[in-house]
């Protein structure tokens, strides 16, 4: 191949390109090279010292859940025709993933209520804060008022973001669980570009969404954003009947795996007007040249690839497997099996705030309906009940405040409740955590 | 559903109908495990008013009927595993099936982001052996595995400029960026809240060094530059160009989309880069997955590290016993510019991205990059014995790097066809055609990157392919204008989709 | 590779190249482990003489190259996850893909047959709760997992009866079998040493009792039966023919091919049944993986028992401290016909069948035998209600249970299409055909299985496509004759193939 | 549906066709039906009642081995175009199939140096005992002479179908390890129908096949039938070079897992004169209507379904997706990989022997060369040995008397070593052994 080249060596190739100044000049500092075999043991010895939620009866949630993911996802993902193509530049041999995107973006509009939806984002937070800068590019007003419910991880993803295009975060508190509406209404004003909060919220109280938006609408005209739990969507009413305007959320819950935290898949949905701003990709529908239905990338003039320092979004490279996921997992729960699904949570969570609250000392954070998580408040360090209940093979959930670092948030403890957790578990949970507690009471006094 | 004619392909007659079509009432795939708790009244435990009021019309659909539609529909698409993908700009190298594998471990893919850091130990070892790897590979110290894909990559590395002048009382609103570069690299300048200057592209393909001196001054925070550039081409200047941003000073960051050409050969901070991001689902082989996920890690030298977002990972004394370093996660960085995402990034990216590298080792990924350009080297060189290159010069330069742009201006004048036609043609090849239109500044330009894992035989068959389409188009012009011809469908009408647009199933 | 007409298809452009013919010298996709011990000759470690002389010429093909190889094969099939496949005889459901999942867990798909029965308990009770579940199922208590598939079930069968007889001192040496029987049956015979005689079947479809009664005699040691049987008919007088085949002192063995259709509604045991074996690979949906791997278990009464093949699992008192019954694995069994194959059967089969009967329970299972027949008599009602009876006459009887067979023969008559050209015919439509051809006594027979798995829409297109191109013949009977014409390849040569037979690539 | 088919219930349709005294008239007494998560938890609390070869340091052989079997042997086994499939009826939709078949088919030429195959039958010990039906169908004679070094299965399934066939079996015992040649020769003569041996044997040693062979051809005119390991091919004289004349073995080394047994595939090479006298399915090449190269079954005149009674097998459904990972793995390892893993292999064995031998009271069994397994003779009761290993975490091997019975097999250990044994795990297990040796030696002093 070199002589076809014309060059004798390959190194003739590079020294004819690379200046001399900028060459390496001597191997790269790695370790030598493997064979699969040798990879393979060395990666599952380092997966042996992780303890998966395969191992351990867990209840950690706070934004990544371990939901039953069904077994034709993992099959439908890992078919080479999904998992190997670049994003479908070639419409023509690009229909299998375009049309997938179309329908992930039909249930997304399902799931939210909402008319537009993109074909995915990187993950929640992100998102969060897409839409944020979608507002600014919509309204230009560059005051952002912010629930303190959402995700601390949404938070300062945020912050971060809209420090970038120039926003400014002002922060509602809670009251009982749920954003303090007072607080919240006053906040709001004529400048203000933009509302955000999360339903359910971080804590896993039930958000009087409807009032949210009301008061935010009362209070001015900033596009009403929500971040919502897709897993609840199917009880909960939709982002679109509460007025929303722009839905976003982790889709991390709809055919994710939990993978340390990603890739997972963020979506992004809103009201019709706001479609020529939203970022990503956007599968649409169209005809061939004989008539035939077929789908394409649409809307290509918000994007960075046409309009460039314009573009609506910097986003290219999406999630687009992900998404593929979510909707097979959709597919698969089905219309009414998503219903039941979130009942079962509903009953569940509710057992679970009932059997932690009989634990002396242990009580609820507040009076609000909760779905798939709860936030209990314990009467001794977090860090040190959560670190026996380990010992005994349970974990009890996530430490609140080594999350969000707030003071009011001192021992809270957060706890995750999907399907895979029986009433057997949380009973188990329950025993773990009140020995735990009155271990940590006893050290205490 | 019609008589089979001899004309239409089988795929060509099935109609595209989606899942929310399908199926029937009372149908699903789904058994919801019992409510073994004591039963309460589900109004209570969620009122009305917080309930939805129209229920969401998921698909009512059986099992069998999700896996047949959902396989059908993949047997739509072109893949990597069933065809060469010479896509410039996005490095469609091979995926080993091995990554799927130990991705999908246990201990990896089913690790809670908030598992207590002693028991995840092996997960933050991963991460921090790839942030090693990395760091060397680029030549620049700090890692953060954060970003989820190049795009958010680059969104940190302008937002860390901002930080690292902010910090020093500046206020530069300026980022310079080449006419070649991605679209990335602008629409992310824009959204970090500065302003996009544009420098002009030189003879040779490189930067043109006097635009650069007019506009490199104390309003510029950075130059954004991927070199090799999009056009294939290393430029020459790299060390004057270094000294000239530097000298105004601002910062040099590097998109690492073409880091494949160099990995071993040459590194972006012994170039003078002070930023870079890595493409994990180019160079290191994450599947692109029709569109995603990728990973965005960066690595940053020493004056940048103050700004890197958080969490980081940090190296404690031993604490398991097992005489290891303990890592974790912080997030105390006073001078971070914060979160860029959730939790710590596209982990599942990084475990493939990590046995990547370990499984090529220091020499298999030189070994890769010189593949690489020797595949597109040779390509290009196929290329000009076919005699091709009269109808679809070389931009720029006689020789590339990992990939090369043609420009089918001539092509187009003499052959009626454009490059549009060209590609819509190689479909019917069984080829995915290169990446067509960009960069911009080349006309009707078709950007070819073959990547180190495709053999000769398949660069000799592509090759032949665009001769053989380029005699045809000289009889009959007609035949590539109306391509493709045996897709599952044919050319698809994009204006008519943006016009009205529909972007959901009507139910 | 020449132009791609419009007429051919990509697939067929595509001509077939054997791995063997791909690849060069040098490479390769395994990296060997390295020699980690102290070097020795190999040439005193394995002398010269016991070494091979002319090296084995496997492929030099590296992995990229591999994958895209099969996965483009790959492509070359037709499957049941892609289309409907209502191959007569052969119960192409649905194959969950959880069961993939359950088998692939380490703790069944990597353990050791050999592995100490403390340390593979769970895998005996799975065998042994899976014996259990086959016992219930088929009404006969005693149940071996051992045979490989079908045909080697019945095998075993054959040589339980031996043994039996001869345990009694008898010699004899016929085996009843009808007509219709499958062609296991018949070469199963012979190889357990012993003689077919074949009965008739009457108008009904059922086995002529005349004619049984006239050979069921003292030299019979056993009748082969399905039920229903390959004509998808429920044989009305079976209880007589046990009767008469147990008052000759002979055993009735049930070839549970045909076992979908009467789940939960009916069961060999109660029939009068001795010996039974299972398809796991069809009525328990174990994937059929283009030719197997299967599993034929077989279930026996009381009186052939003894002679069940070794190994089978015993329960013993708890061992573990877990309360559960110990399981272990036995050859001690004097009367026994001695082993079949090598361990103890097809084990990740038995993951899988396992897995969809619990799935399923009583009542699922009894619910996909009634969807079984309801489809089956569906699809006959269809084709009637759109003329194609005229044609394609249902061979015996009104209804049916879970599969039909229609003869071709008025159709070859009157329209000029054979049986085959139908089948082929309907490739372009993108169905599998039925089975053709068989059973034997029905004249260009078409057995039509559609299983409990598909939908009615599916029904209705299969069924609208055999009148669509009955329709069609009556225009251009040439169009079916020369089918198929958009597969992968068209009508195959078959003579030529086996008149000069190529079985290997020359290299 | 039932208003179609002209029934007003499912039930009568069942009534219609089913005479009541057979009707089963209750439900199945099986346990209900469970959803995907409920029989997935089920399983796999099955599974880790179980201790696998992922777990346990493992010397395991005796017939199935832990060899690494790359991923691209899952995914293109998973692949729904392979998995799901029935046998290659209509070749025109089966041409991925068929043509894995003829590479197959190629792949075990090559490897026995034979000239034909066949697609694959069940696994070994039975297609064993299908050679010996096929030399019955050859020459007619029933008497058969095996050697005592074929695996205990392959004996005992050869002499249940012997018995069906009607063939008498005369064994010939060991000597050092490997066949004894003057008894070998002394029980062949002009009535033997076929000679079976093992190649290496089921002791692990390696015989010299080209003696064997020849002595018996001297003897008479059997039909010389061996039982090969794949994996030793690339290294060992083939059996084509030896003068074998069908050459069987279990395929479960070549891209098979573990399964506690099954399915694997059984390989059957003869020469070109067994051809028409095959058992199973053979695929062959020919051309389409328009003369592109296609593949079918052929030669299915042979075959249960055309010819019945008079076929030369039962065989129906084989192992074709065993087969097709047996395919990839050979491709994968590639010409010099295979021989590069057979030197290896030979080497790590060399070592374990010498290892192990050190052992105060241990020996080696025989003088032979050994590739990938060997048996060591320990001086005290091996079930009291490996009990104790495997507390110590190492499985040291099989107990080669309780799978033999054979009265000299006494003490006999049989280790496995495969390339995912290193010098260290090696080290591991002489350690392991040495430990227990000596406790069980002092034990029963
Ligand atoms: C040169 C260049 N820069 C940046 C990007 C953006 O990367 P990502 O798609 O990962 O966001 C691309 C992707 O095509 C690219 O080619
Ligand atoms: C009626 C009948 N009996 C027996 C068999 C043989 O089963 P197997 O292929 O599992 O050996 C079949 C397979 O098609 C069959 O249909």
């Amino acid at each position: 191949m070199l002589a076809a080249i014309g060059v004798s060596s390959a190194q003739e190739l590079f020294d004819a390109q690379i200046p001399p100044g900028v060459r390496l000049g001597r191997a790269l500092a790695l370790p030598d090279g493997m064979g699969e075999q040798e990879v393979y043991e060395h990666l599952k010895v380092l997966a042996q010292r992780n303890v998966s939620a395969e191992e351990q009866l867990s209840f950690l949630g706070a934004g990544m859940y371990d939901h039953y993911v069904p077994a034709i996802v993992d099959m439908l993902c890992e078919r080479s025709e999904f998992l190997t193509p670049y994003t479908p530049y070639q419409p023509e041999v690009s229909q299998g993933g375009l049309q997938v995107m179309f329908e992930y973006q039909t249930a997304i509009c399902e799931l939210t209520g909402l008319p537009v939806s993109n074909a995915s984002v990187y993950e929640g937070p992100s998102a969060l804060a897409s839409a944020g800068y979608m507002a600014k590019l919509h309204n230009g007003r560059s005051r952002f008022v912010v629930s303190a419910g959402l995700h601390p991880h949404s938070l300062r993803t945020l912050r971060t973001y809209a420090h970038g295009y120039g926003a400014e975060i002002v922060e509602v508190g809670l009251h009982d669980g749920i954003t303090d509406l007072d607080a919240w209404a006053q906040a709001i004003d004529e400048q203000t570009g933009a509302v955000f909060f999360a339903q359910p919220n971080f804590y896993g109280a039930v958000e009087d969404a409807q009032r949210l938006v009301e008061l935010a609408k009362g209070g001015g005209d900033p596009v009403a954003i929500a971040q919502v739990d897709p897993i609840t969507l199917a009880i909960l009413r939709s982002p679109g009947e509460c007025g929303v305007d722009v839905a976003v959320g982790e889709g991390q819950p709809l055919g994710g795996r939990l993978d340390f935290g990603g890739p997972s898949f963020g979506f992004f949905a809103a009201r019709e007007e706001y479609l020529r701003r939203m970022p990503g990709r956007i599968a649409g529908e169209t005809v061939d040249a004989d008539g035939r239905r077929g789908f394409v990338l649409t809307l290509q003039t918000r994007e960075q690839h046409i309009r460039r320092e314009r573009a609506t979004s910097n986003i290219c490279t999406a999630q687009a497997l992900n998404a593929l996921a979510g909707m097979v997992h959709l597919a698969w729960l089905g219309r009414e099996g998503m219903v039941q699904l979130g009942e079962l949570l509903l009953a569940r969570t509710h057992y679970a705030r009932q059997r932690l609250c009989e634990i002396e000392g242990v009580s609820v954070m507040y009076e609000q309906p909760a779905i798939r998580e709860i936030a209990v408040r314990l009467p001794c360090e977090v860090a040190a009940v959560r670190a026996r209940c380990i010992a005994a093979g349970v974990n009890p959930g996530v430490d609140v405040q080594a999350l969000t670092g707030r003071a009011e948030d001192e021992g809270l403890l957060l706890v995750a409740i999907t399907e895979r957790r029986s009433r057997q578990d949380i009973d188990r949970l329950a025993q773990a955590l009140g020995a735990a507690v009155r271990e940590c009471e006893g050290v205490r006094v | 559903m019609s008589a089979p004619s001899v004309g239409e392909t089988p795929q060509q007659r099935e109609r595209a109908v989606t899942i929310f079509q399908k199926g029937a009432p009372g149908r699903s795939a789904f058994v919801c495990p019992e409510i073994d708790v004591p039963r309460v009244d589900p109004l209570v435990l969620l009122p009305v008013h917080l309930r939805r009021e129209q229920p969401a019309r998921l698909p009512q659909v059986s099992e069998p009927e999700i896996v047949r539609h959902y396989v059908r529909l993949s047997k739509r698409n072109f893949d990597l595993d069933s065809g060469f993908y010479p896509l410039g700009s996005c490095t469609m190298k091979h995926n080993p099936r091995l990554h799927e594998r130990v991705a999908a471990l246990d201990g990896h893919s089913r690790l809670h982001p908030l598992q207590d850091a002693g028991q995840s130990q092996g997960a933050m070892r991963l991460m921090w052996n790839l942030q090693q790897s990395l760091a060397e590979i680029s030549g620049l110290p700090h890692v953060c595995l954060q970003p989820s894909a190049g795009s958010h990559g680059e969104l940190a590395g302008v937002l860390l400029t901002r930080a690292y002048h902010e910090d020093r009382g500046q206020q530069r609103l300026k980022v310079l960026t080449p006419d070649t570069s991605h679209g990335t690299n602008p629409a992310t300048v824009s959204m970090a809240g500065l302003e996009v200057v544009k420098l002009a592209t030189d003879a040779a393909g490189g930067i043109d060094l006097d635009d650069l001196r007019a506009k490199a001054d104390e309003t510029v925070a950075c130059l954004m530059l991927t070199n090799p550039n999009t056009l294939g081409i290393f430029d020459p200047n790299i060390a004057q160009i270094a000294e000239i941003v530097h000298g105004a000073g601002a910062i040099l960051y590097y998109d690492g989309a073409n880091l494949n050409a160099i990995m071993g050969f040459s590194r972006p901070g012994d170039m003078g880069f002070d930023i870079v991001h890595f493409n994990l689902h180019k160079s290191f082989t994450q599947p692109h997955g029709g569109g995603g996920p990728g990973s965005g890690p960066i690595a940053v030298s020493d004056r940048m590290e103050p700004y890197l977002p958080v969490p980081v990972i940090q190296e404690r004394p031993p604490r398991n016993g097992d005489g290891q370093p303990f890592l974790e996660l912080s997030e105390d960085r006073p001078k971070s510019i914060g979160r860029l995402r959730g939790f710590h990034g596209n982990y599942g990216c990084f475990v493939r991205a990590y046995a990547y590298i370990r499984s090529l080792g220091a020499d298999g990924l030189r070994d890769a990059s010189e593949a690489a350009v020797i595949n597109a080297n040779y390509l290009l060189a196929r290329l000009r014995q076919l005699g091709v290159e009269q109808h679809l010069p070389l931009a720029y330069g006689q020789l590339c790097m990992h990939e090369f742009v043609l420009s089918g201006a001539p092509m187009k004048r003499e052959l009626q066809i454009k490059t549009l036609d060209l590609a819509k043609r190689l479909l019917d090849h069984g080829f995915h055609p290169p990446t067509v239109y960009f960069p911009l500044l080349v006309e009707e330009a078709l950007m070819i990157e073959p990547t180190e894992t495709e053999t000769r035989e398949t660069l000799d068959e592509f090759a032949q392919a665009i001769a053989d389409i380029l005699a045809e188009a000289k009889q009959d012009p007609e035949i590539a204008r109306t391509a493709p011809h045996t897709t599952p469908v044919r050319r698809l009408d994009e204006v008519a989709a943006a016009k009205r647009p529909v972007i959901r199933q009507q139910m």
